[in-house]
């Protein structure tokens, strides 16, 4: 039982770690890739929203298998991480943060993208009129005016990260204390017939799920100038 | 300094087409736009501000070169830097009075704080009698303070010139005698074009210099 | 030192007390587990992985890794056996005593470890064809992604019976049951073996040593496993 | 080869099938409930948002487990419908389905309560006093100005019902033909080493989707009163 | 019919309280309401229509009782039927003017398509010149076209009363004259309350039987 107790808090820290990383690489990727395909017409432009989806029909171990592929140290990009940085993704924290970031990411940028949409572009000119750069235009108007989609998809997008396992086992392993995420020690203690440790650590993520998607609700800025229903 | 303007745009809808054919070449200073619900008063200051590119034609404000179709120059709003109000207020619904007044005022990434202090805000919050809202939101405002709010913020920065549709349609009489005022020495001090578009005989007499009346996109020579 | 193992899930409560073990025997060592299925753990050493020791499941895949020469060859052997039987619920209202009890029409459907992928599959495949049973047993067939959904599945009813490794039957004790042990013509034996690039060559020598080591067999036995 | 292709064909339509279903039970659930937790205002509804999150951090083998103890014939449930329907969720489709949609909700209800909050109530006021019933405007106002928002999640739910294998393998089995979707296929592949059978495999899954997203966005009502930036 | 308000309402925002007491018994049919920007008018007509809830008091319009805060009822909008023109339009960004227009004509749950015809949008579509724009969507309006499709679509059921807030506010003069002969006439056939705020002293002459100042939150006498 002590074992166990022990055995949970690293496993705790390293997915909301292994999460925490990959949703903020997110957020930046993902709403950056929503503004680019809301804003930009181009050719293919539904295309390759499409082909950006294509993360979520994947079995994530196969998903896996082929980031295996990509990032071992057989390959060209692994091997050169390797040689110059010494440095490999297989078997580390990073590895899995990959593996949950690909995994999570069309959940993030989708509603981006819906949210940019749906703002009324009179209000990013009213601020180019008003000299605003572009740049600044994005941080003061657009974001703010998109955040609550923008939020929905991060916050699916930080479950979705703190519950992947399939793709995660394949590049990271499963080695208690380095890899070992919750839901790796979760799937592992199911496999092992351990019920009461698996039960236990799905309570676990849960709480920690729990806690972490209420209190990015109250982190939210300001209800963004909307009437209650009646006033 | 000299307004020269000459713009064509066609808007094609299923039934309806219309086309803005607009020619100007003026030294006022204060040019008042009468015309026609429709008429393309609004369009024409669009175009000005860089809100609408034409499909020909060019734009020339003194020295500087707005917008030449053949030379293929189209400065963007920031470049142009006019005071722009526009017709329906277009305010940040996520900003207080205080923010969207000073919203010009900061450069880079952070929006002005909800309780922002500056010298300017504080004036036209006074002249435009908009302190005991100054906290509020856009939503929690009335029609004329949204107004005065949307005015406020076009005129606060130093702007190459006006461009007001119809700034005082939602202000009682009162109102509209003391903000009238307030703009006429704006523009005297600051000596930059204005052009006003209105429905109001009084905001003509006031304001035009040169009155233009416009009918079904063109403008039809001073009445 | 510190070394890697790389161990079929299957032998999950058996490696995680043998480790354990190691480490209040040799101190100074540090025994990383990575546990999944055997196929996936070679797919990860042929990449790359930084694992030093690979003990699999079954003979295919340790000899696909030694023909991709991932292992050291010489150091390879057989560390434990195991049975292959019958279980059923503990309430089960068939008596099976052999597979030809599997034919009658009233059992619907058999739990069976996905053949293509699971080494339990595979045996028991082997076990029907034997007895002539097999295209007349394939429709009652469940597959299944893992011996521990074999378990569930019986465990909870929704399957007559299913096929799984005397070991695994050690799991969930009080809801299933063993109905009988099937014979094989080949032994289920479970080979572990050194991997070539391994920086702690040493230490995983050490490992596969105490493995086999009289200790090691110990713990085998409890969880249900028998000595090579 | 023959063989595989036959195989893929029944795979394909009945992945199809599931991922279809499980959508459009998803569209009015998580629909609903999207709307339901952006108008009405309660006690707890960030936690009932929350909860509702779970089925995210889930290994889904974990959570078709909880299904198998939930829908068995062990079962309460499963009992009462084995007794009076014969029919069990437990290895047919339909099963496929109840795992698919509950792996798939989260990503509809909540990108759909965003759209939802991001309405400008002015225009749902406009509706009521205009005699419209309040049901009526569910689906004239508010619906249509939402849609971008439910699309994004309706989509990614799809997507993700289509690849969904942990929790849908746990309930229905894998039986070819009749519960074998694409995405069990393609684990399948990738276990026995079929790497060539798996590439095709995702290949005609990937086609799948691509197919379908590209053309439920050309399905889009038209924009919904959105200036372009420049007129 | 009798006419009969008295309402509380207090808005708390963090510097600023506005109080809202309006206390009105009449029995005139037309009734004009003036006043300075801010003064409440624009929150008193929505307590009318039913979209904004009163602290306390009662509105009663003949017979009905719309709202009485003892007896607790406090009808929704759509019981109260009255027809009420947003003084921001509130147009529905995803139909086109044809369709806003008959928005409250068809009851279920589809719009009316965009083809929608039926005489009564005709006689509006011709009246308030906007058979030329049916087919656009309201950002491809201008400023007066979407107040007078506004204004149309409200007024097309036949309503308990009319509620009108600033309607001719974004018209040139000549329109301002047409619209209101036809809501004049539209007003004598109805034979219903009508209530219009305006800051047009030609409003208050040919509506304002009753003519009401707003200061502060309350309704001062007759001037
Ligand atoms: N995006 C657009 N697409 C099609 N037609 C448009 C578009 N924008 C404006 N129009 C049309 O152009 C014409 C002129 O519009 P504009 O807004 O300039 O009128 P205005 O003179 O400002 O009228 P008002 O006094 O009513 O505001 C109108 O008939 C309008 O329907
Ligand atoms: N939701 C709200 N919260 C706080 N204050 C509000 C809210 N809505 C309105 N107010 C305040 O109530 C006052 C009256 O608003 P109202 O819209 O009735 O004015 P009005 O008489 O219509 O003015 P105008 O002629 O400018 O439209 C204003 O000072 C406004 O700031
Ligand atoms: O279906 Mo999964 O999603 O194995 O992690
Ligand atoms: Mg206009
Ligand atoms: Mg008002």
């Amino acid at each position: 039982m002590d074992h166990l107790t022990n055995l949970d808090w690293t496993a705790v820290f390293l997915s909301l770690k292994v999460a925490g990383v990959a949703t903020l690489i997110n957020i930046v990727l993902g709403v950056s890739v929503g503004y680019a395909l809301a804003r930009w017409r181009f050719w293919g432009r539904d295309l390759l929203d499409t082909l950006l989806t294509l993360p979520m029909v994947m079995p994530p171990t196969v998903l896996g298998y082929y980031l295996l592929v990509l990032l071992g140290r057989r390959s060209w990009l692994g091997a050169w991480l390797h040689d110059h940085f010494g440095f490999s993704f297989i078997f580390t924290w990073q590895g899995a943060v990959v593996a949950a970031s690909i995994v999570a990411f069309p959940l993030v940028f989708k509603p981006a993208r819906a949210a940019f949409e749906a703002i009324d572009s009179q209000l990013e000119q009213a601020a180019r009129v008003l000299g605003v750069s572009e740049f600044a235009i994005f941080f003061r108007v657009s974001l703010p005016l998109a955040w609550r989609g923008i939020m929905a998809g991060v916050l699916l997008g930080f479950a979705r990260a703190l519950g992947e396992f399939g793709a995660t086992l394949m590049v990271a392993g499963s080695i208690p204390g380095q890899t070992q995420t919750l839901s790796i020690a979760i799937y592992e203690a199911v496999q092992a017939g351990n019920d009461e440790g698996a039960n236990l650590l799905v309570l676990v993520t849960s709480l920690v799920c729990i806690i972490v998607l209420l209190s990015a609700n109250r982190l939210a800025p300001g209800r963004v100038g909307h009437r209650s229903h009646e006033i | 300094m000299r307004f020269h303007l000459n713009i064509q745009k066609t808007f094609r809808s299923r039934e309806h087409t219309f086309s803005l054919d607009v020619r100007l070449d003026t030294d006022a200073q204060r040019i008042v736009i009468l015309g026609e619900s429709g008429a393309g008063k609004s369009l024409t200051l669009k175009a000005i501000a860089g809100l609408m590119r034409p499909d020909a034609g060019q734009i020339l404000l003194g020295e500087s070169v707005f917008y030449d179709q053949q030379q293929g120059i189209h400065l963007s709003p920031q470049q142009r830097r006019v005071a722009y109000l526009f017709q329906d207020y277009a305010l940040f619904p996520h900003l207080n009075v205080r923010q969207n007044i000073a919203f010009g005022l900061v450069q880079g990434w952070r929006n002005p704080k909800p309780e922002f202090a500056d010298p300017q805000v504080e004036y036209w919050l006074n002249v435009f009698q908009l302190r005991a809202v100054a906290q509020q939101l856009p939503h929690q405002l009335s029609g004329g303070q949204k107004q005065r709010t949307a005015l406020a913020r076009a005129l606060i920065a130093q702007p190459t010139a006006l461009l007001l549709d119809e700034p005082f349609a939602a202000l009682d009489v009162h109102l509209r005698r003391v903000m009238r005022a307030e703009l006429d020495q704006l523009q005297k001090e600051l000596q930059v074009p204005m052009l006003l578009i209105t429905h109001d005989p009084d905001d003509a007499a006031v304001f035009g210099e040169q009155v233009l009346h416009m009918k079904n996109g063109s403008l039809l020579p001073r009445s | 030192g510190e070394v890697t193992v790389s161990a079929a899930a299957s032998l999950t409560n058996a490696f995680k007390d043998i480790a354990q073990i190691y480490q209040t025997h040799y101190p100074d060592a540090k025994v990383n587990l990575n546990f999944a299925a055997s196929g996936a753990l070679l797919q990860q050493i042929a990449k790359g992985a930084p694992v030093d020791v690979f003990a699999s499941a079954d003979q295919e895949t340790m000899d696909a890794a030694e023909k991709q020469g991932l292992i050291v060859s010489a150091g390879r052997h057989d560390f434990a056996h195991n049975r292959l039987v019958l279980i059923v619920p503990t309430d089960s209202q068939f008596a099976f005593k052999q597979l030809q009890d599997l034919n009658q029409v009233a059992v619907k459907r058999i739990a069976l470890g996905l053949p293509a992928s699971v080494p339990v599959g595979r045996y028991a495949v082997q076990a029907m064809s034997a007895a002539k049973l097999w295209p007349a047993l394939e429709n009652k067939m469940i597959s299944t992604q893992n011996v521990r959904q074999s378990l569930d599945y019986v465990a909870r009813g929704e399957v007559d019976a299913g096929f799984v490794y005397a070991s695994d039957a050690t799991i969930l004790r009080d809801k299933i049951k063993v109905a009988f042990e099937i014979s094989l013509d080949s032994v289920i034996a479970y080979p572990i073996a050194p991997i070539k690039d391994s920086k702690h060559s040493e230490e995983a020598k050490r490992f596969i040593q105490f493995v086999s080591s009289a200790a090691g067999q110990a713990i085998l036995v409890k969880y249900g496993f028998l000595k090579p």
